[in-house]
């Protein structure tokens, strides 16, 4: 079977979905690739190193998705012009993000040309699926992007300095939503120096966050929301006013801060209000991770850095593309374990939804929206 | 003092010495440490030679002889085996 | 002459001391052991010198037999049949005591109670069990018999009788109680004495074998030493009481390393098959070690891989883990890290916390780089990871089945550093625990950390 | 007398040269501050503060400068529009980064104004010295901002990482020239978890580098150049040629090369030749420090980012401006120990060129240029 | 009753063994102590049943005596004094088995060369030496004579012939040589003997007194053994061993503790005044200090303060330092690091140290912030430091003049940690080495915090 | 076997008892492990009482009596000493 990976169209996209080593186990697992020619240059896989790992090159998009069965891709096709879905043929195969609970539309287009769509959002996180894990990669490189960010934006220095010309105090961290994301920025964080501090609404954080060696912003009552499969649920009303007194207590002394929080499938919680903001010093810098799903902040704006209230508020767009060399490492190696799944013995594919991969990750197949999730959300 | 008091001075003595002497072995040697004691056991031999060379009849001749055997495997081998094992704990 | 001879005995005494104290430790302990056979030596030829002997013959074809016996068996056994051959060995040994104690009965049947008569009979009696029980524990180690316990009802209160009887035999053959042959009530008394060492070993199971061997052992020499107030002879009784003492002492250690008390072993009926501890924590036994254990396990090896998890973060003890690795590394140990992917809790935790303790990257190994090299590891040093080397992931009903693991279990020796036998993020139980050659060490890993850097500081 | 201090009109520049805790020692000493209104805002010092410090503010350069009899600066006033050495009253001191060496235009210009112009380069590096010392605390801002930069820029990340999505393997980085930025870039970019390597020509600093836990790269001839007062001298050619081997083989590997080689009064030596850039991976990325002083790299163009065979060479132009709190700060406790050196007790001010500060680091007075290295310099 | 007397012996040896051995850690130690002291109770009961005692009265008056003087000086003296009065008590312990001795020549001047001639003129001579010897090494200490070394040409060669000398006139009082009045010359040979102990005490320095101290214990075991030896006495004859064998290998710990051999002790001529040690390095002398001395200092005050410098970064030693202090902390003492403007060889030098050990920002002070804080600081430990706190800066020829320095010579004691008395990047001597309250530690900053690390460890 | 071999072997155990007793000590006890053992060697008490109860004529009295008291002072000064100092050891 014939699997395609083109170069992906996202502005400001620089990383691509299966890079040299990648094309090399696809092979091995009895799979023939075609690449877009020049797909990986951005992401550090110059076109030689795609045809000495034996992949095809293709002169454009449409030549590399001609009779593909399968799809790569990080970000999901575009339904608008050019149309990418257009050119996938009906019944072939698509990985990708595709962020079913945020885009009924592109879901039923895609149940609609009967591709089967697997989403990279959806792969469960169970321990045997770690390593399929995407969200988790792109998070891993989002967090320490964002410490490295911060530091680069901040007047002042992190880390403490004694010197003739006067001492420098360590600056101080912020980071709200300890999550994969969040807990990597701590680590770069304390690694540049600063003193971080953090805070997350399920317990079990604490001690993540303690065994980075900063410490966890303790409520005098108990906030937490614990969802399902690891992740956080929303908070009550009065838990969320508790959250927020906390946050500005701690905020003030803050330089940098960090949002990460995230809630699957709902948008993300306001952890920052604008009188927070008006609270710090001129010259912070906060940077909202969450500033596609809305932001934690209130004066975010997507993909833009606002100054409000002397404060530099930076929502920055997929930031995994800023470090593309090894995001796209990270996320080849995710979607070709998952395209293990579904290869039989000698090369054919096997689609089962039995598997406790593939089938919650599969979101719509045979013209259906397979995914009960994604069904119900769409209903709603 | 008699006999037997000197003979129990001399044990207790020894016995302290040799409780002092083990203090804290790794367990790793535990086996060689005891295979080595075990072979210094095997003093037994001297007595038994004693036994042996001034036996009396067959019966004491054939105890003597059979002691020594058997004191000598215990030495022997004792002593050979605790140095196989001991070979295998390389110098640093 | 006399004095000189006494003199001798005095040296090889002096030598044995010294040998055993040489025994301590693995960079002295070759040495020792062969200072300990050198006044062996000194020992026998003084005695022969000082001896007149009668029969040459008869005496140098017991030596040529028993030489030639112990040598061989030496040569050639199985590295790991060790336990056994020291376990008949010292059969022999305590078998030669009983058999001097014993010809000098038959040389004086009328001895009677006495200052000799007690200790002929004590040598007898410690000898003769000795002889018979380190058999059974051979025919149990080697699988001639069964290794599980042999118990039956009221087994205990018969043995007491059984003790009972041979004390009462002893005194009857010198002549106390009662008026018969005394030549026939010695030999009884023998008789019952053998049976005794069979009975006292056979409710012990195989894997307690160990333990069992080294209590015999000191009987042996406590039966040397009885010989030696037999035959008035010095070297006997100080060696004797030399082995007999630090014969304890060892099998005390033995049972605090099985976290087992020398009662416990001796009327449990425990040790199933294989050195089995029901102890408190969770349903199956392990075995647990001390720091100092642990530091002798890992300082006297060629290659010790580290596998760093979760609770190293949360015990912060990387600073402490970096010192042991750079003390390990001095005395010529090559030390390796194995990082999982998944150990701890976000990606790369691990390198965050090594690298803060500054511990340089080539010696960082990731799963697939090193996880053929455990087959050739001598020790695996797992510090509050859990998951990432549990092997029930190859069980694929397991709910973290289809996660590679870390293969730590092939390794010669695992030692595994955590508080307690909880299980980690899956939350599931871990046979990696329970295995024949893991050793837990448990503790907080900050703690045990620093308790390990003395120790393996102190090692010779 | 009066102290002014006006904004800073060099492009991009946001320090200040005074900061309010420095108007406190100066009032102390006896002297009035007078700061142009906004000065210091970009350096996280508004107005307020420096009128709480008992500074007075001046609505314009003009009004700020006008009687004062000394003038705080970091970057040399401009000759050209708008003239800010016109400003400058006859008879005044100004202090400030003068650039003595590089340009001469400027030295006669403040000659023949009659202006005692005292430059913060010529401060001599004794002991003494140490807390005046500008360049040093300057250059610890540009070598951390730099290693800082370098991350950002390269599209990897800088620790190892061993995660389920695989393994990263750390960055590495070359460090050429291990002066004061140099060593700090070294200590930053080791932080953040590279593999630092580093070069210089004076023996002293094989020692100092390896103190911070990088490796020094060795020749195997010696290549060692030690110039005055702990500067660097020019290299002799066959020295040069050496060198220049000894970084070929070195670089190959590198993913951040960060070069900071410098001889004072001299053109930067060349280290990095575009053959070397060339045999470099692509996506790497050097940052020259030297780039004012005509760049350690063959590449490099002052002030731009070219992509050079696929790297990117970075010449950043004043990169203590993007730290500017911290700079301001530092900057602000040496011109203000430097001023200390200048006052009486009571607050008049004694010019004493026997001060073995004063002396070296005071370039014109009194319509002549007094400084005998500079003098030498003009006239070559 | 014999026979009872004697296992009262034997009961008495066997609980000095295990007194002295509970002496080892301070956890047991006082009962240690309890149990010696009943031991030697049980013995002096079963002599005083066992001896006919003939003059009451004078046994009493010499045990009243003595035990009052013992009893009030114990009591009294300042904990200071402790060493000297071992020292004394030491030598009346040696003395009386002097004096036994003596009793027994008296009682029979022609004894001749024989066991008991023999071990009579042995216990005299120890006996005696320790005598005096303890007595010199208490002068020097109570400062009742000079402390240093007492040497003159030729010292070693005449000592030997004195020794000679003793060993001459011992034969000669058992008839041996001479042919004069035993008795006389058994009285000029105890007077020789008296005058070696002096003679072997004076080249000793008053901060070697402790090791003198503890050799002359172990004499007075071997004189208390050989007196033993002279009336036939068992427990004189063990508990003098033990304490000869037990007091050697305490000397040789404490030498090995000042990194001395014993020799070197002897014959040195060491150890000045108080500590005082003119070295090779430098023309003007420091005071020394090792680990462990250094481990006292800063394990029993209340506060002490680090000052890193560029010899800590040099050494790489950052992470053993957060472990001595992390030490200390652990004992209550109050941690703080001064770092200096412009400590190692950039600014921030320090802190990229200590934020890569991981200590904590607020356990650093600048300057400014600690300057004040010196004179109330019990201990400052400097580690590779030196510019930074060479007090000539505050003389305004210096070259490093206004330069602010850290004031840690206001502090009670200063400890510099570092490998020679090489000077820093100024170049120049610093004055800080040289005083009275400093103690220069020498050695590669990263072996001595490691060395510190474990004496740290092992206060009790 | 004489006297004076009896007493050599029992001297020679106690040697090897005492010298295996001490193995380590930590330097903060070397002081009064010192003073402990130093009180031991006040044995010498014994000597003296067995010397001071046969004298016979004046000087051995002196001598015996002399023995006893400055033995005295070692054993009663020595424990009490100890006891003092070990007292100082808080356990922690
Ligand atoms: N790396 C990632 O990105 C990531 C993200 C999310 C989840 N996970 C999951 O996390 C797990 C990681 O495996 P792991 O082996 O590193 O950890 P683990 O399986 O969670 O086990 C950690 C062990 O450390 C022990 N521990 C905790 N605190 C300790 C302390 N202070 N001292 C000594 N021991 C301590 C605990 O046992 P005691 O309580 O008995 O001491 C626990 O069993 C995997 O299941 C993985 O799937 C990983
Ligand atoms: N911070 C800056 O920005 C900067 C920049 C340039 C110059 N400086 C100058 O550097 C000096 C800094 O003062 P400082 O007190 O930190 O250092 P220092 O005065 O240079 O003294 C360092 C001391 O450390 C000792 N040392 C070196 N290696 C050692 C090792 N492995 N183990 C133990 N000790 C070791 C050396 O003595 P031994 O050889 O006897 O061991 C040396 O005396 C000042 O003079 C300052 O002006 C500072
Ligand atoms: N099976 C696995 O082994 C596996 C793999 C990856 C992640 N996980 C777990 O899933 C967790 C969440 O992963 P994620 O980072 O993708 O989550 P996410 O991106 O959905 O959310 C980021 C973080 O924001 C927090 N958050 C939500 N609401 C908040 C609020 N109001 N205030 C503060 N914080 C709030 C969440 O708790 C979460 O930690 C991880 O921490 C991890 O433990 C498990
Ligand atoms: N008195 C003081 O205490 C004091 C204060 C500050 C600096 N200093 C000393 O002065 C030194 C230099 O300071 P700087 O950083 O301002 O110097 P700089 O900016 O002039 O030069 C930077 C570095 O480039 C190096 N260099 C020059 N030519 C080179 C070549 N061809 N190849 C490789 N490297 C080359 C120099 O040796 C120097 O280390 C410092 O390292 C420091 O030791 C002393």
């Amino acid at each position: 079977m014939k699997v395609a990976v083109v170069k992906e169209t996202r502005p400001g996209e620089a990383r691509v979905a299966l890079v040299p080593q990648g094309v090399q186990v696809l092979l091995k697992a009895g799979l023939s690739v075609t690449v877009e020619a020049g797909c990986g240059l951005s992401a550090g896989a110059p076109d030689e190193e795609y045809v000495e790992a034996g992949a095809t090159l293709a002169g454009s998009p449409e030549e590399a998705l001609a009779g593909a069965g399968m799809v790569l891709h990080i970000n999901a096709p575009s339904l608008a012009d050019p149309d990418e879905l257009g050119l996938l043929g009906e019944g072939a195969i698509l990985l990708s993000f595709l962020d079913p609970l945020g885009n009924p539309d592109r879901i039923r287009a895609l149940a609609s040309r009967r591709i089967t769509a697997i989403s990279m959002e959806m792969v469960p996180r169970i321990t045997r699926a770690q390593s399929m894990d995407a969200l988790s990669s792109q998070a891993t490189v989002a967090g320490y992007k964002a410490a490295l960010m911060a530091a680069d934006s901040l007047p002042k220095f992190l880390p403490m300095f004694t010197t003739a010309a006067g001492t420098i105090r360590p600056a101080k961290a912020l980071i709200l939503g300890a999550g994969v994301a969040g807990l990597q920025a701590i680590a770069t964080a304390r690694r540049l120096g600063a003193v971080v501090e953090a805070f997350d609404v399920r317990p079990a954080v604490k001690e993540q966050v303690e065994s980075l060696g900063a410490t966890f912003l303790e409520a005098d009552e108990e906030v937490t929301a614990e969802g399902e499969g690891g992740y956080a649920a929303e908070l009550s009303e009065d838990q969320h006013k508790k959250e927020l007194e906390l946050i500005a207590g701690a905020i003030k002394a803050a330089d940098i801060v960090i949002t990460t929080a995230q809630i699957p499938g709902r948008e993300a919680p306001l952890l920052i209000t604008e009188e927070m903001v008006k609270s710090m010093r001129p010259g912070s810098v906060i940077i909202d991770l969450a500033s596609e799903s809305g932001g934690n902040c209130a004066t975010t704006r997507m993909g833009e850095t606002v100054i409000s209230h002397g404060v530099q508020v930076i929502g920055p767009v997929n930031l995994p593309a800023t470090i593309p060399v090894h995001a796209s490492q990270m996320y080849s190696k995710n979607i070709v374990t998952l395209v293990g799944e579904l290869v039989k013995e000698g090369g054919g594919i096997e689609l089962d939804f039995d598997n406790d991969v593939v089938g919650p990750a599969t979101v719509t197949h045979g013209g259906e929206i397979v995914n009960e999730r994604v069904k119900s959300a769409l209903e709603a | 003092m008699g006999e037997l008091m000197i003979g129990l001075y001399v044990f207790v003595l020894a016995t302290l010495a040799g409780r002092e002497v083990i203090t804290k072995v790794p367990p790793t040697l535990h086996t060689p440490l005891m295979s080595g004691a075990n072979a210094i056991s095997g003093i037994a031999i001297v007595g038994a030679i004693v036994v042996a060379a001034k036996a009396e009849g067959t019966l004491q001749t054939a105890l003597g002889i059979a002691a020594i055997a058997m004191a000598t495997v215990n030495v022997v081998g004792g002593f050979m085996v605790t140095d196989r094992m001991l070979s295998m704990f390389r110098k640093r | 002459m006399e004095t000189f001879i006494e003199l001798v005995y005095l040296l090889s005494a002096v030598l044995f001391v010294v040998g055993l104290k040489r025994l301590q430790s693995p960079a002295t302990a070759r040495g020792g052991n062969a200072l300990a056979s050198l006044a062996m030596l000194l020992a026998i030829v003084a005695t022969v010198v000082d001896t007149e002997i009668l029969t040459w013959t008869g005496i140098l074809v017991g030596v040529a037999i028993g030489g030639l016996l112990g040598g061989v068996a030496a040569r050639r056994v199985e590295m790991t049949d060790m336990p056994q051959l020291v376990g008949i060995f010292n059969g022999f040994g305590g078998g030669a005591s009983a058999l001097v104690a014993i010809a000098e009965f038959t040389a004086n049947p009328t001895v009677g109670m006495g200052t000799t008569g007690v200790t002929i009979m004590i040598g007898t009696l410690i000898g003769a069990v000795t002889f018979t029980g380190s058999f059974v524990a051979f025919a149990k180690l080697q699988g001639l018999m069964t290794g599980n316990p042999i118990t039956f009802p009221g087994q205990n209160p018969f043995n007491l009788v059984v003790f009972l009887g041979v004390i009462f035999l002893a005194a009857a053959s010198l002549g106390v109680a009662l008026s018969a042959d005394p030549m026939v009530l010695f030999w009884i008394f023998l008789g019952t004495a053998l049976l005794l060492g069979v009975l006292i070993v056979i409710p012990i199971g195989g894997a307690d074998m160990p333990v069992v061997i080294s209590l015999l052992n000191s009987y042996s020499g406590l039966a040397a030493s009885a010989a030696g107030f037999v035959i008035g002879n010095m070297v006997l009784i100080i060696s004797g009481a030399l082995v007999g003492a630090s014969g304890l002492i060892l099998t005390q250690l033995m049972c605090k390393g099985m976290n087992r008390s020398l009662a416990n072993v001796a009327f449990g009926g425990f040790g199933g098959s294989a050195g089995v501890d029901r102890a408190q924590i969770g349903q199956r036994p392990v075995r647990r070690a001390d720091a100092e254990a642990v530091a002798a396990e890992l300082g006297y090896v060629n290659s010790v891989v580290v596998v760093p998890g979760y609770g190293l973060a949360v015990a912060q003890a990387q600073h402490e883990l970096r010192k042991v690795g750079d003390l390990l590394e001095q005395r010529g140990v090559d030390v390796k890290y194995a990082i999982h992917p998944v150990a701890g809790r976000m990606p790369g935790h691990m390198n965050v916390l090594l690298a803060e303790a500054d511990v340089s990257y080539d010696k960082l190994f990731d799963l697939d780089e090193i996880n053929s090299d455990f087959g050739s590891t001598d020790a695996v040093l797992v510090v509050g990871a859990n998951d990432v080397v549990n092997p029930s992931a190859r069980d694929p009903d397991s709910i973290i089945a289809g996660m590679p693991i870390l293969d730590v279990d092939a390794a010669r020796r695992v030692i595994i550093m955590k508080r307690s036998l909880s299980p980690g993020f899956a939350g599931i139980d871990n046979d990696l625990f329970y295995m024949e050659h893991t050793l837990m060490f448990f503790g907080d890993a900050k703690d045990s950390m620093a308790d390990l850097v003395r120790e393996v500081r102190e090692l010779a």
